[in-house]
């Protein structure tokens, strides 16, 4: 089981903040191609990975980077702090 | 090493003097303050989201590379989230060092981790609709230098 | 733009408040304060000697070049001369910009000139002596990147 | 008729902030001169002026600059503010 979290306009665009799933993706990308094939609103969302971040276990990673051990994944658009 | 991720409104100036008075001795201080802009005279509020948790372990990790860098005798970093109206404060770093280079160049290091490197979110309500706040290239070039 | 050249201590957060309220708009406010040091725990008192007439017409020159160079929408020099101790506030310089750059690029720049191009002379007044404080080559060579 | 202003050690070495004086000097270098040659007191404040810097009217200048129509000369050591 991992937590996966959304933020600005992807947790927009897919409608919840946060969901608990039962995944056996090995990868980012992994869980990313699992999760477009849920609903069309997945598929949006993760329509262009080069306009989405990831963090694992709140650290920023890369789409290929593995799941191993991780519990938390989140999505999001490029931050803009400050 | 002073971290502070709040709804609440801060004022700068109390900030930058409670700062300067923790950091004595130490001769050069540096504040950055950013504003809530509102260049088209639409903007009703901005909304800031962030991810509680990932937010303070990123800024920590931010101001601990800044100090290992810098010799500084003290940084802070507050960032608001949640709603905020047209010139209101949205965030603040503040850097002491014996020497002005020290200080000049850890604030901008930290503004400029802190704009991509932390996850704030935010959006512009107008009258005419709300927007995404767009991150810029310019932004991500910005840590090319450090 | 505003060049204060004063005996009176000031305080930077009430200033640092001030300035913001006046470039409402702005975006990104940056400020450099500067501030007795101590090293040797032995300093009774700075004494900052000036040049009254120049040293106004050289901030005035200095924060014009910032102006004509940077997008600003505000500066701010406040400089003391006379008796200071310890952890007292010398001077401070207020930026205000749109952009994050700007502002820091214009502090930056007005400290640089401000320290060797605007007539102060800093005295230490020690529990041995009284001494001078000399300018350093590092402030003349900072000058070359502007 | 020319005021002289003289700062921080310069002042100490001569021993006064400003003097009004009679000159016939032409440049900066050639003031400089005159006062060497006045007291012992000048030709020591004068003795490196690698160490000096010198203002006419209020407006940084060389020492090979002119005093042509200049009112006052003022001579101090490189500036420590900020």
């Amino acid at each position: 089981m991992i937590d996966v979290l959304y933020f600005a306009w992807v947790r927009e665009r897919i409608g919840l903040p946060k969901e608990r799933l039962e995944t056996s993706a090995s990868t980012v990308a992994d869980l990313v191609e699992e999760l477009r094939g849920r609903e069309e609103r997945y598929a949006l969302a993760f329509s262009d990975l080069s306009a989405l971040r990831v963090a694992i276990d709140q650290e920023l990673a890369d789409f290929d980077a593995s799941l191993s051990g991780a519990r938390e994944v989140a999505f999001f658009p490029p931050m803009t702090g400050g | 090493m002073e971290i502070r991720v709040q709804a609440e409104a801060f004022r700068s100036g109390k900030e930058l003097e409670a700062f300067t008075a923790r950091t004595r001795g130490a001769g050069a201080v540096v504040s950055f303050s950013g504003i809530v802009r509102d260049d088209s005279g639409e903007l009703s509020e901005m909304v800031i989201e962030h991810y509680p948790g990932m937010t303070e372990k990123a800024l920590e990790q931010i101001a601990a590379q800044a100090v290992s860098r810098w010799s500084l005798a003290g940084a802070l970093v507050i960032h608001r989230y949640g709603s905020l109206k047209p010139g209101e404060q949205i965030m603040m770093v503040a850097t002491a060092a014996r020497h002005r280079k020290d200080a000049f160049e850890a604030a901008e290091f930290l503004m400029d981790y802190l704009k991509s490197r932390a996850p704030f979110w935010k959006k512009e309500r107008n009258r005419d609709g709300d927007s995404w706040v767009s991150a810029k290239d310019s932004d991500e070039s910005a840590l090319d230098r450090w």
